[in-house]
């Protein structure tokens, strides 16, 4: 078996491309599924964690998490449809009347 | 320094002492109530003064009648009133002394002082602010009592800023005139940097002797450290120079005649100008302790004689050519007082007899003034003998007086200082004599610019003589310019002595080697200005000159330009530098904090794009902010 | 338990403030406010009263007990003479004030104010808790600022803020050191903002210096010393009179005692470290304030600048450590608030005929209104200390005990006594001597003081001629605090130099 | 470790203390029924129902609450992931308090003519027919209230956590109702579905963060629970897992700290204080911010205590950008929402410094961070609830005027807006004789007494800079000329009671702040 420390760098490096995403990517819903991404990679962590620690809390957890990341979902798509209704644009740099 | 347990303690005051005070706060109350009451107290304000420095003369000739009855011994009366001020080991009580030095200056401010109240009537009488006048000469003569009569330097000091006080007062009393307004202002402004000498030498006496008491400074002055001693000396100086009109703080006494003539008379004539010399007559004990201080004074006087000889020679304002004698006759006693014990008895003795002929000369001098609508300018006066009888005959006794002339008083009192000069020093001596030489050329200058010679009046002027309300005191002031010097001749040494711890020269009605050659100098002054100014026809407009000598006097030797140059100039320019560091300066600098947190704001709402990307940039810049932060604490 | 007479007292006037934000006829209000000004001034004399035939008013109830506070309050003879002095000057102002300027807020906020501030300041002088004293101490701020923007003059707006900057900027650097020092009194197991329980504590070192610092620099700028003075010129020219008079008469003060209740009171090391640069600053201060005062071309200016002159004075006697000096600089600070108010009152009549504050504006007045400018020559002479006037007796008593310690210092302090005649009878004479200009005859001509107006300086000028010549009982009344303070640092007077002598 | 796992693995059937935790589930409660009563009942009695059912809901969490503090029920709840403590009192007390205050504000129909500050149909296109049809009909959302009960059960609970993922969840169920809710604007919609979608995306992005966080520590103690990290961190002190520590330590704290709205975590916080609809902003300014707090401490008081000497360095750090960023940022701010929100960040620096002191052992009766923070945050509450309902007040014609300038002279036109508006201004900006006075004095004190005597005197400087942000609006409202076109509306009370009381409070916590400082301190530490 892999040595478990390499899935937490593997979460680590799912999370950076994560955090990546939502600074690069204009769309919002690509924004938005980076942040889904940077919430499995920390799935990834808490198995792997469990795995390491030899504790069940971490798989459960990620049920958790799962549960919260659809939750997060209906919000967060309500919001973007909503302005996607409003502005015709699902691109996050467009909304950019609140500044300075 | 044995001579010092000479003095006689001063004895508590009983009897008649005990009302010493209402010296004092009669005038000072009236002078209070005129002011308050206003117009209430128009008509009859001049007379309620006047009656209340008559209560002050009263009381002093009775306290010296006591005190010449009493033994010389107990001749000194201290009366303390109330505490001032207690505050850590320092007691300062208001008390008054009346020893044999006070109670001559008592009764000569008030003899005077009330010849010139009354004067000041038909003086007055027709200016609408006459009652206004009254209460401030009562004002003055109250606090030049308290100075005179108190027992402790602060209390003198109050007295002394009084009469500053009440000389700023009554200098600018047409206050309306510009030029009025100025000399009061001036003459405050000098003599409060006389002032600081007062409150150093008081300051010091107290770190010294822990009093300012004379007694304890006088017990204590033969004991102090000579540094200390010579400073106290010299800022005593210092505050009799202000006071004195003393060079270097001579330049306001010429603008002071700005003030209603009988205030010349009175305050820069005959009274408060002479305070210098009763402070250092009175610190005695400290100057003989300090002989450089001694010294400085006696310089002081010696320049400051000859100047004021010097200015009075070369103006054509006869109120000005009388204030530059009396700077030169203040010199005159101050070198007295600088001599040491030889000469304390004639430094009070010439004050006396100054005060008389001076203030008669002053009074007669307002005397022609009201005669010549108030005009000053002797170039517009002339041939004043004739229509001025009392006027003339009064002056010419005083002026007699002033140059010394046998037997009448100046002749008594100023030979003598010659004399202790002399034998003090000789160059002082021949300084000294050369000022009484001077003093003859003014003053007869004055006599036949004024007195004889052609009719140069402008026309309208009509002059006549004064009513008798100002004749009579002049005539007074006469009688006592001719008689006091002879009266008092043979007595003052020997009054003074107890008080001031000196020894009795010998004197003679014979005159000495010196008084021959003073009397001969005097004659020299006195023929060569008859014939400068007697023979030819003075003009009317001072004649232009490029003579060094007569410019500086007309311009009262540039004392007010010496001191725009050194002080008016550098203040000014000091002042107009405060204000522009603080609005240009600091405020600057606070503004410009504030601004650059304004700029600051503009710059960090730029980072504040708008754009939810940028946000997620500036939180992933935190999380390596962290990162660094934790590192670099883990590390270090 | 006794009756709380202090807390009383300073409640009085807030309560009577607060009455005062209800809405209320003008007449109704003004007599109220002058009712409580009245009353807050019995009571004030009656605690004197009271402290001076022995009475215990000291109350001390914990006020927020987590932190050490106390509702403690007290008065020493310094912080009575404060008292006394806000009493006394509240109620003339109010009167001053009967009609304040047209265009601004109304006389029944002016009234409300002004007795807030009171309320403040009597709280100020008589608290005995370093955090009740901070308290009170930023909170007069408040007032004050809406004092002056409420009623100033034109540029009211800048010089309230700067006022409320600069001040906040020393209270706020004071901030930092009372909270220094109830962590340094927690660690020696004294947590407790009490005067009686630090003076146990040590303020040692480093760090006992800085904390006085934090202190001492709000206090600076308080009793406005050079260079951080620049506001009160401002924040004067742009007051009523009567904000003036509280603001440089009574806050003003808190500076020069504070310095002494607590930058003295708490760190008697620190502050006999700092005596040097201070007593220096303090000359500097002194001829600064005379120079600019020379300077000025406005009436308020020049009297707020005559103010930083005097305080220097103040701040010297204190720095002097002697009996004497301290004494002085405490007596100073009471008679200094008569001769401001006198000063500021009077400038304010003359304002109120002309409307400017600009000496061009005068000349002449003299001539038609005899009584408004002897009024002004008396106050003048007051702000220069003539002997026969109280600032005189203070301020002798200050050089004369400085002198004893520091002869050089107080000699070039002296330039100071001599720039005050110049600037105060320059002023005189420029305005009120001279010919009657047009614009004097038109605005005074008829218009000398009133009844009001000269009742209202009556006490006053009555107060300092009383001081000037019977000093005594105040005197009396201040030394205890001086010689307290001096105890505790430590210090002693000089002895006469002269053995045998007294 | 496995007498931990002992009990997840028996599968036990959990065991609720309901009493205890009656505060918290009573909210909760009355949120779900709240949805139900929006499904059932006619549309003109909802906005009534749902007010009774918030207030009566609240009130009587209050009570239960008190309740319990009295008889000092202490301890682990509900299979010990909720930790019943003093600071939990305190902060759940002043939740509710803040809580119903700002649902107050929810309630005011007055001020638009009889509807809310809520947008009548959130789903509709701003400017379109099918908006103004639904304003037309007077339909409003009457959702907010069981959404903002929502967030406030959230909030509850997510500083009440014992448990890493029960905090997880809770904040999770206290953002995503705050999020719909900025998005629910009456007026200029279009910012408020912006200030939505930013709050969303940042927000979510952030529970990443803290997830991450969370399994980081997880990966190292084995465990979610915060006293279990303790004595893992306390047995664990050189080893070579720290870096896990530390990756964990960090990230959790960004995740806490965006909450809190400390620089560089703030950026959301001006967009979306100005784009919410004024209530709702009133009610995160709080209690978003009280919570978070909680939650911060709870977390590094609680479990991560061993690790001080390495988050104070880091906490102080950002404490002085972020008071330096706050207050230097609203110095230029032209609008009065925008200014509170940099107000805010600036007050969350404030904040930072008594977290930084850490101080915690001292002497029974004397004041710790701990309750230094409470008594801070209550001061501040109140200020900022009365500052939020006066900012609904200043109207033009098109509605709330927020720009600073519409405010000039306001004292003229209304002296006791202008004056109350300045009273917090003072509170805000720390005069004495106001709330936030004592605040700060209280968490300068807890800052030095830990150490941090050189952050107290930045704090200082930084409050000199923070007077003129403040003063710009007094000297605005009580020295400009009247601006044209502005007014003060006609509320009711739902806004006027609680900027009353939030005046009164102010005031009354400035000058006798006895009761409430000692009731901080007696809540004693964290319970661990």
């Amino acid at each position: 078996m892999m040595n478990p420390e390499n899935y937490l760098i593997l979460a680590a490096i799912l999370f950076v491309i994560g955090a990546l995403g939502v600074m690069l990517r204009r769309n919002a819903l690509i924004a938005f599924l980076c942040v889904e991404l940077m919430l499995n990679a920390c799935n990834l962590a808490f198995v792997a964690g469990s795995h390491i620690t030899g504790t069940l809390d971490g798989q459960t957890t990620a049920f958790f998490v799962m549960v919260v990341a659809a939750a997060e979902v209906v919000v967060g798509l309500a919001i973007i449809v909503s302005i996607y209704k409003t502005r015709r644009s699902t691109s996050v740099d467009d909304a950019n009347l609140l500044k300075l | 320094m044995i001579l010092l347990e000479t003095i006689a303690e001063p004895v508590a005051a009983t009897g008649m002492f005990t009302w010493a005070w209402t010296m004092i706060a009669v005038p000072a109350v009236v002078a209070g109530l005129l002011l308050v009451a206003g117009k209430l107290s128009d008509a009859w304000g001049h007379l309620l003064a006047t009656a209340a420095v008559f209560w002050s003369f009263a009381i002093a000739v009775c306290l010296f009648a006591e005190q010449l009855l009493a033994p010389a011994t107990e001749r000194a009366v201290s009366a303390n009133l109330y505490t001032w001020f207690t505050v850590g080991q320092w007691d300062f009580q208001v008390g008054l002394l009346v020893d044999q030095l006070s109670i001559l200056f008592a009764m000569l401010i008030t003899g005077v002082g009330g010849l010139i109240h009354v004067y000041s009537i038909g003086y007055m009488s027709h200016d609408p602010r006459r009652r206004r006048f009254f209460a401030y000469l009562n004002l003055f003569i109250a606090a030049m009592l308290l100075l005179v009569l108190a027992d402790n330097y602060l209390v003198l000091f109050v007295g002394w800023e009084g009469v500053g006080l009440a000389s700023y007062l009554l200098i600018s009393f047409w206050q309306h005139r510009p030029a009025a307004a100025a000399a009061g202002t001036k003459a405050f402004v000098m003599n409060r940097v006389g002032d600081l000498g007062m409150l150093m030498a008081i300051s010091t006496m107290l770190a010294m002797f822990g009093s300012s008491k004379f007694t304890e400074v006088n017990a204590g002055a033969a004991g102090t450290e000579p540094m200390w001693a010579t400073l106290i000396g010299l800022f005593l100086l210092l505050g009799a120079c202000g006071k004195s009109a003393q060079v270097p703080l001579q330049a306001w006494l010429l603008d002071a005649m700005e003030g209603p003539t009988p205030v010349s008379a009175l305050i820069h004539a005959a009274t408060m100008v002479t305070a210098g010399v009763y402070l250092v007559v009175r610190s005695h004990a400290l100057f003989e302790a300090a002989p450089i201080a001694q010294l400085a004074v006696v310089i002081v006087a010696t320049v400051t004689l000859l100047a004021g000889a010097w200015i009075g020679t070369s103006q054509d304002d006869i109120k000005k050519v009388l204030a530059g004698s009396t700077m030169s006759q203040i010199g005159y006693m101050m070198l007295a007082a600088g001599i040491g014990p030889a000469g304390y008895a004639f430094a009070i003795f010439h004050l006396i007899t100054h005060g008389f002929f001076k203030a008669n000369m002053f009074l007669g001098a307002g005397s022609v003034m009201h005669g010549m609508n108030d005009d000053v300018n002797m170039r517009h006066y002339g041939g004043l003998s004739k229509a001025m009888k009392v006027t003339f005959l009064t002056f010419a006794m005083g002026y007699l007086a002033i140059i010394g002339f046998p037997f009448f008083s100046g002749y008594f009192s100023k030979d003598h200082i010659i004399e202790a000069a002399f034998a003090d020093n000789t160059f002082i001596g021949i300084c000294a004599l050369i000022g009484a030489g001077i003093t003859a050329f003014y003053m007869t200058r004055l006599m036949l610019m004024t007195f004889f010679g052609e009719e140069r009046w402008l026309p309208g002027v009509h002059p006549h003589e004064s009513p008798k309300v100002m004749t009579i005191p002049l005539i007074v002031l006469a009688v006592f310019s001719v008689g006091i010097g002879a009266v008092m001749n043979f007595w003052i040494q020997t009054w003074l002595e107890p008080a001031l711890g000196i020894h009795a020269h010998e004197l003679s009605l014979v005159p000495t080697p010196v008084g021959w050659m003073t009397m001969a100098v005097v004659a020299l002054g006195v023929v060569a200005a008859w014939l400068v100014f007697g023979r030819s026809s003075i003009p009317v407009v001072a004649p232009a000159t490029n003579n060094p000598v007569t410019l500086a006097g007309r311009n009262v030797l540039f004392g007010d330009q010496v001191n725009d140059f050194l002080f008016v100039t550098p203040a000014v320019a000091l002042a107009s530098a405060v204000d522009t560091t603080d609005a240009k300066g600091i405020d600057t600098a606070v503004d410009g904090l504030g601004r650059a947190f304004l700029g600051l704001s503009t710059q960090l709402r730029r980072l504040q794009t708008g754009y939810a990307r940028s946000y997620a940039l500036t939180m992933v810049v935190g999380v390596l902010l962290v990162g660094a932060v934790l590192i670099l604490n883990l590390v270090g | 338990m006794t009756f709380p007479w202090l807390t009383f007292l300073g409640l009085l006037p807030l309560v009577g403030g607060l009455l005062l934000l209800l809405p209320m006829g003008k007449g109704a209000a003004r007599t109220l406010g002058l009712v409580f000004s009245i009353a807050t001034l019995a009571v004030a004399a009656g605690v004197t009263v009271l402290h001076v035939t022995g009475a215990d008013l000291a109350v001390q109830v914990p006020w927020i007990r987590a932190f050490g506070a106390w509702w403690a309050l007290d008065v020493d003879g310094m912080g009575l003479a404060m008292v006394l002095m806000t009493a006394i000057l509240t109620p003339l102002v109010l009167l001053a004030e009967w009609e304040p300027p047209a265009n601004r807020w109304g006389a029944q906020a002016f009234f409300a104010l002004v007795l807030i501030l009171e309320g403040l300041s009597l709280f100020v002088f008589m608290a005995n808790d370093v955090l009740l004293f901070y308290l009170f101490f930023e909170a007069t701020l408040i007032p004050t600022y809406f004092l002056i923007v409420g009623f100033g003059g034109a540029r009211r707006g800048y010089a309230a803020v700067k006022f409320l900057l600069f001040s906040l900027a020393g209270g706020l650097i004071m901030l930092a050191s009372v909270v220094g020092v109830y962590v340094v009194g927690a660690s020696q197991g004294a947590p407790s903002y009490l005067l009686q329980d630090l003076a146990s504590v040590r303020f040692d070192g480093d760090l006992g210096r800085w904390l006085m610092l934090g202190f001492l620099i709000a206090f600076i700028v308080k009793a406005p010393m050079v260079p951080l003075h620049t506001w009160l010129p401002d924040a004067a020219e742009n007051s009523t009179p009567g904000t003036a008079t509280l603001l440089v008469g009574v806050l003003d003060k808190i500076g020069t005692f504070g310095m002494i209740k607590f930058c003295l009171g708490l760190f008697p090391e620190a502050s006999l470290w700092i005596t040097p640069f201070m007593v220096w600053f303090a000359v500097v201060s002194i001829i600064w304030g005379a120079l600019g005062a020379i300077g000025s071309r406005n009436l308020m200016r020049l009297v707020s600048y005559t103010s930083v002159s005097h305080f220097g004075f103040m701040v010297l006697g204190i720095y002097a450590f002697t009996t004497t000096s301290m004494t002085g600089s405490i007596f100073y600070m009471l008679n200094h608030g008569f001769s401001t108010a006198a000063m500021f009152l009077v400038v304010g009549y003359l304002a109120k005929r002309t409307g400017s504050y600009d000496i061009e504006a005068y000349g002449g007045v003299q001539k038609v209104a005899p009584v408004a400018a002897g009024v002004l020559l008396v106050s003048g002479l007051a702000t220069l200390s003539l002997p026969g006037l109280a600032p005189f007796v203070s301020e002798f008593m200050v050089i004369a005990g400085t002198w004893s310690r520091y002869p050089i210092v107080t000699a070039v302090s002296l330039l100071g006594v001599v720039l005050a005649a110049v600037y105060i009878l320059r002023m005189y004479q420029r305005t009120m001597t001279g010919p009657v200009t047009d614009h004097t005859a038109a605005h005074f001509t008829g218009r000398d003081l009133t009844g009001l107006e000269k009742a209202i300086m009556v006490p006053i000028i009555g107060v300092l001629l009383f001081l000037g010549f019977v000093p005594q009982p105040a005197v009396q009344l201040v030394e205890p605090t001086a010689q307290a303070t001096l105890a505790y640092v430590g210090t002693t007077d000089p002895a006469p130099v002269v053995k045998g002598a007294k | 470790m496995s007498s931990i796992l002992l009990p997840a693995l028996e599968m036990a059937a959990p065991t609720l203390e309901w009493r205890a935790l009656a505060p918290v589930l009573l909210v909760f409660a009355a949120a779900c029924l709240g949805i139900l009563l929006d499904a059932v009942l006619p549309r003109a009695y909802r906005f009534l129902a749902q007010m009774t059912l918030v207030f009566a809901s609240v009130a009587l969490s209050f009570g239960f609450l008190v309740m319990n503090w009295r008889a000092m029920r202490q301890g682990r709840l509900a299979m010990g992931s909720i930790m019943l403590d003093g600071p939990t009192y305190f902060m759940w007390a002043s939740l509710l308090v803040f809580g119903t205050l700002a649902f107050m504000i929810f309630s005011e129909r007055q001020l638009n003519g009889g509807a809310s500050a809520f947008a009548a149909s959130a789903a509709s296109v701003p400017g379109s027919l099918e908006e103004a049809d639904a304003s037309a009909a007077r339909r409003e959302h009457t959702e907010v209230f069981p959404l903002g009960l929502f967030a406030l059960g959230g909030m509850m609970v997510f500083l009440a956590s014992a448990d890493l993922i029960v905090m997880f969840v809770a904040l999770e169920v206290f953002s995503l109702p705050l999020y719909l809710l900025s998005g629910m604007a009456r007026r200029r919609r279009l910012l408020s579905q912006e200030a939505a979608l930013k709050y969303f995306l940042l927000g979510a992005f952030s529970s990443g963060f803290f997830l991450f966080g969370v399994a980081m520590l997880y990966v190292f103690s084995g465990s979610f629970d915060l006293h279990a990290i303790h004595e893992a961190v306390a047995g664990n002190a050189f080893s070579s897992s720290n870096g896990l520590l530390y990756v964990g330590l960090g990230f959790l704290a960004i995740g806490l700290l965006f909450k809190v709205g400390v620089v560089p975590f703030h950026s959301w916080t001006p967009d979306v204080y100005m784009g919410a609809p004024t209530p709702v902003t009133a009610f995160m300014a709080i209690c978003t911010k009280l919570a978070a707090v909680g939650a911060l401490l709870r977390v590094f008081y609680v479990a991560l205590d061993g690790e001080r000497w390495n988050w104070q360095p880091l906490f102080a750090v950002l404490a002085v950008i972020t008071m330096v960023v706050g207050i230097i940022g609203a110095l230029t701010q032209t609008d009065v929402k925008r200014l509170l929100a940099y107000s805010s960040i600036a007050h969350a620096g404030f904040l930072m410094t008594a977290v930084v002191g850490a101080t915690q052992v001292v002497p029974a009766g004397q004041g710790t961070s701990a309750s230094a923070i409470m008594f801070y945050l209550a001061a501040y509450g109140f200020a900022t609830i009365g500052a939020f309902g006066l900012v609904t007040l200043v109207r033009n014609a098109a509605g709330e005027d927020n720009t600073i300038a519409s405010w000039a002279g306001l004292a003229r036109k209304s002296p006791w807006v202008a004056g109350l508006m300045s009273l917090f201004m003072l509170s805000f900006a720390g005069i004495p004789l106001t709330a936030g006075f004592i605040g700060k004095w209280a968490v300068f004190t807890a800052a030095w007494r830990g150490g941090y005597g050189w952050l107290v005197v930045v704090a200082v400087l930084a409050s000199l800079v923070a007077v003129y942000l403040y003063l710009r609006l007094i000297v605005v409202m009580f020295a400009g000329e009247p601006a044209k076109g502005t007014y003060v509306g006609n509320a009711s009370g739902w806004t006027w009671i609680p900027v009353v009381i939030g005046a009164v409070a102010t005031l009354w916590l400035g000058i006798i702040p006895d009761q409430v400082m000692q009731l901080a301190t007696f809540a004693g530490g964290f319970l661990r």
